[in-house]
């Protein structure tokens, strides 16, 4: 295990993706650590009088040339909304490399990455870092409108996507396991990835499972510490209950006891 | 050079700072942060006899300035942490102080009789102050007699330092502390958490599965504060303070209240180098302060 | 519209929103800032037999989400009170609450006696539960044959509403609670503030003159909500909750667990409107439930 | 008593003064009420995680033609720091107007205002308010050393300034206690009124009672509400222990148990 760091980072960007989602990338004055699609940082939040954790954000990018990471930060409450509101120029505190990332795809597979919402940043991280052609990575991107849909153009050359809507205002209408690509080709995948609400992520584990198709999601429990010491972020398993935060956050849905 | 070095009876810390039970997981992944022997010692989890799933998820709550914990003791047990855990930590250059549970006495003297055996492990602080499980844990530490019958006996079978450590939840921890100095305990450590409970209100639910939990962090140090000062006032074995400790300077006001020792718990969530920084802050400390050694500010409050 | 009114045995409140006593002083300087007819009652702050000066200064320090006060019923005396203050009071069209307190239980009998006759004051709140005073107070509300002597003797005397105040500074909040119902108490109201204390680790000294003073606030949140669910299960009479109440949804949480009405303190120091803003809030918190009676509220947490 | 109210005020200005003192400037969007010299506002601090209660601060300017009201802030812990930072433009929630003022001279007084620090707030409004002519006000001003001192040359019109120095770096050296105005022309004045250190008013009182000089001082206590329901702030006084936020903060000596 690399060792854990609790570092300062500058804030060099924060601005909207949608109603809903912001972009934060953060900057470091030393070299990164290296940091894998599944793992996520615990991030002090300054200046809230109400927040007294950390809260956990997934890697979205990583660039070591400039030692700078990204993030994509949904705004679900108190925390994550001053994440938000915080400046360009301000210092963020992170602890960091946490969790262990999904298990990379082998050069022959053909994957599947299903996304919603924030539930989009480990996807897309790892779809980059899968090292496979275009081809064979699919992206499964569900929202409940257009409106709450990230598009982010450049990553259109690691593979491609797919989109689905509640309300069918952007790409086919229905949840992400309705979409034809879902219902109709998910056996040619040979491994399937999830992340974002829990409903999405069960349902797609469901489906991959019946079809005995290696499938791994990453949970977000809530958690206290984030790296191992308070066991409050527990997930039952075939082996115990086990920490999202050092176990997981990623699992191998044929562990789970979903 | 101020001396920090800290005594609990027979047991000597390099300085006066604990992480505390619960809080640091077997010290390993705090290692993976800094050398845990910048520690005067480390609290491991807590130990039961058998192994114990704890609590259904969610064991959290985020509270005003603090937190609430259902984890209930989740742990391999005594047997697997001798086997697999303990042979990778037993060398630590730190004190390794194991955290002994049970349901029953009976439970408490297995454990500690297994644990007593390790050389490695410091002190055995004995956990009568757990709120989060059904069975025994608190339930030994709000009255007199169940408190002294559980010391009583595990001392018999302790050898190595035994901690006693108090609930909070009581009208007179004085009185708690002092039947248990009467049993032979060689300290007490103050205060384990303080029974609570969150609410979700738009949902009508309660955040914890277990509906009350522990209430921990700075919150609650005003209050562990108070009962330090009681207890200190009330024995005369060392007493080890806790409760929402964050930084050295509540740290300090621990000592100054009468504890020799502090265990720092939750704020290790918010930063797992801190209880590192407090051990700088008391240096730095007593060097403005002019004092050589760390034992003179214990009990040092002018009333 | 959605239906406020919330009954606290015979007494009916327009809402069940109270100002707790000692925050809102004679309800005088809370009508500087809004018409308090607003508000379900209002506490008067606490009133004792005799004059008292109160403890000496500092009275106050500031902690994690919360506050220490050591103000030791400071007041005027109750024939003071009726002289003086009452006139001037007793038209606002809100209920009034009279908070009782003494050193012995004679005082208690005589001061209840005296309000008792005071046609504008809708109930009274028996505080035995006051830890900043150093006879009587707390001393009665931490023990059952204390709390139950008080209250029976009192009882006797007064034909208003009869509220007692319970201390959170127990091992066991519901058995005073039912204690005390035995007696004829027709509502238990709590938490009183919690025993704690503060030290200025620079000039170690305490930061209130008295050493300990009484925590309120936030911080106590989830301890206070946890023991008005503990004794709402306890008991038959109506609670009414209070510890760090911020804003409506504080409120419907300690209602949730169990509060027919509530208390709200410190709040008041922070925003004096915070206790207006909570009516609204819960009405608005009703609305979007849809139900009809903030009485359907009262102890709905589904467990 | 005039109504009290709970107003969101606007920061328009927030600069140092020297190296401790900051003047912020705030501005309502509504009438002001009538703000007297001696009285203060309470201040709820914002993006604070370790401030609970409000702060308490003298009123030192007011503008009723633009709404304005000004501070002058001493950095002394988390509170007042945060104060100094938070930007212009920045909303700030202000309970006003507390407390009561100083005794306004009458047309035929000679007044001595002592102030020191952060305590020259109350004494220059006090000094512009009182009506009268530039040569009936002395101010006399302490501080530690020429780097402490706050120099306002615009209030060089409404009175005469003298000022004192520990170190003898500005005006003389001493305690204002010991500055030849206070030394050896104290009886010339027919009022005293100070604002400042503890030590220092103590100082002033003691001499002005000595030579039955009349004498008011504007007292800090610690505050947990400031409109009189806590009964924290109390200050034992000849007629009993007296709320400073309300039956203050200004006293006279001769009420005060000093
Ligand atoms: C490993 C991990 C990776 C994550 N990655 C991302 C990410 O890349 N982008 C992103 O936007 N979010 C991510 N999250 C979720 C993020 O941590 C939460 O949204 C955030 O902590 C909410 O904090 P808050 O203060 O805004 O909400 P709060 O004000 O604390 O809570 C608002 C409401 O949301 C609920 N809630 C808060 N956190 C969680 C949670 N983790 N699970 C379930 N309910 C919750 C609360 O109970 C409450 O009802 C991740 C979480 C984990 C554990
Ligand atoms: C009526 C009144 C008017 C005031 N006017 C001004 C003003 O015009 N300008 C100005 O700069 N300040 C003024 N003050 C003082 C100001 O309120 C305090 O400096 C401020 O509250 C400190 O808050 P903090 O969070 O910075 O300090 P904290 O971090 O809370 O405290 C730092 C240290 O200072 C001590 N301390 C804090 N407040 C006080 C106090 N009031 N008395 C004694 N010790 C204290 C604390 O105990 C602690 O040791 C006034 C106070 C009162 C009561
Ligand atoms: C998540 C969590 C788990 C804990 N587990 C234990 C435990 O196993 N044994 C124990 O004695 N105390 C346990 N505690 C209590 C702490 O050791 C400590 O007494 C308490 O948290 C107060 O200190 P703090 O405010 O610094 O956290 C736990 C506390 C937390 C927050
Ligand atoms: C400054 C202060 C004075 C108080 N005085 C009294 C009192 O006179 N009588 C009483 O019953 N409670 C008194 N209390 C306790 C409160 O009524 C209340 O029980 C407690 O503060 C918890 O509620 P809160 O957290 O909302 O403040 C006082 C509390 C404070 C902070
Ligand atoms: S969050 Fe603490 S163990 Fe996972
Ligand atoms: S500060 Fe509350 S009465 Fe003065």
């Amino acid at each position: 295990m690399s060792k854990k760091e609790v570092r300062d980072f500058l804030i060099i960007e924060n601005r909207p993706l949608n109603n809903s989602n912001f972009f934060i990338k953060l900057k470091s004055n030393e070299n990164l650590p290296d940091l894998f699609p599944g793992q996520f940082v615990n991030i002090d939040i300054p200046e809230q009088n109400e927040v007294f954790l950390r809260r956990p954000f997934s890697i979205f990018e990583v660039d070591y040339n400039d030692n700078t990471i990204s993030l994509i930060v949904k705004i679900l409450g108190k925390g994550s909304k001053k994440l938000t509101e915080i400046g360009i120029g301000k210092t963020l505190n992170l602890v960091l490399p946490l969790g262990k990332g999904f298990t990379l795809p082998e050069k022959s597979d053909k994957v599947l990455l299903v996304g919603g919402g924030s539930g989009m940043a480990p996807m897309l991280f790892l779809a980059k870092k899968s090292g496979l052609l275009k081809g064979q990575v699919h992206l499964l991107i569900g929202a409940r409108a257009h409106s709450d849909h990230i598009v982010l153009n450049e990553y259109a050359e690691y593979g491609h996507f797919f989109y689905a809507t509640d309300d069918g205002t952007f790409g086919e209408k229905g949840y992400v396991t309705q979409h034809s690509v879902f219902k109709h080709s998910l056996s040619d995948y040979t491994k399937v990835y999830a992340c974002g609400p829990l409903g999405m992520m069960k349902a797609v584990a469901a489906e991959a499972k019946s079809q005995n198709i290696f499938c791994e999601v990453s949970l977000e429990n809530l958690m206290a510490c984030g790296f191992g010491v308070c066991l409050c972020c527990i997930e039952p398993t075939t082996k115990g209950n086990l920490c999202v935060c050092t176990e997981g956050p990623v699992f191998n849905v044929n562990d789970l006891k979903w | 050079m101020v001396n920090l070095i800290t005594k609990i009876k027979d047991l000597e810390l390099k300085n006066p700072v604990m992480t505390a039970s619960g809080t640091s997981g077997f010290a390993e992944e705090l290692n993976d942060f800094y050398d845990v022997s910048l520690l005067g010692a480390v609290l491991l989890k807590g130990i039961t006899l058998h192994n114990r799933d704890g609590n259904l998820y969610p064991r959290m709550a985020e509270t005003a300035s603090g937190m609430l914990n259902a984890v209930g003791l989740q742990n391999k047990g005594v047997d697997y942490f001798i086997k697999h855990i303990y042979p990778r930590i037993k060398d630590y250059d730190t004190n390794l102080i194991a955290n002994v549970n049970g349901s029953t006495v009976e439970d408490y003297i297995e454990v500690t009789e297994k644990i007593n055996e390790l050389p490695n492990i410091s002190a055995i602080e004995l956990n009568i102050s757990c709120p989060n499980v059904k069975e025994g844990g608190m339930a030994f530490g709000i009255s007199c007699p169940s408190a002294i019958a559980v010391t009583h006996e595990v001392r018999k079978v302790c050898s190595k330092t035994l901690i006693v450590k108090l609930s909070p939840n009581v009208t007179d921890i004085a009185e708690i502390a002092k039947a248990v100095e009467g049993q032979g305990a060689d300290s007490v450590s103050l205060v384990n958490t303080f029974l609570g409970m969150a609410i979700d209100a738009e949902k009508r639910i309660p955040l914890l599965s277990t509906v009350t939990g522990g209430l921990s962090g700075p919150a609650i140090k005003p209050i562990a504060l108070r009962m330090v000062w009681q207890v200190y006032n009330a024995v005369k074995i060392p007493v080890i303070g806790m409760g929402g400790i964050m930084n050295a300077t509540d740290a300090i006001e621990f000592m100054l209240a009468g504890a020799s020792a502090v265990q720092v718990g939750t704020a290790i969530f918010k930063d797992p180098f801190i209880p590192v920084q407090i051990v700088d802050g008391i240096e730095n400390y007593l060097e403005r302060h002019k004092l050589n050694s760390v034992s003179e500010i214990v009990g040092a409050l002018q009333i």
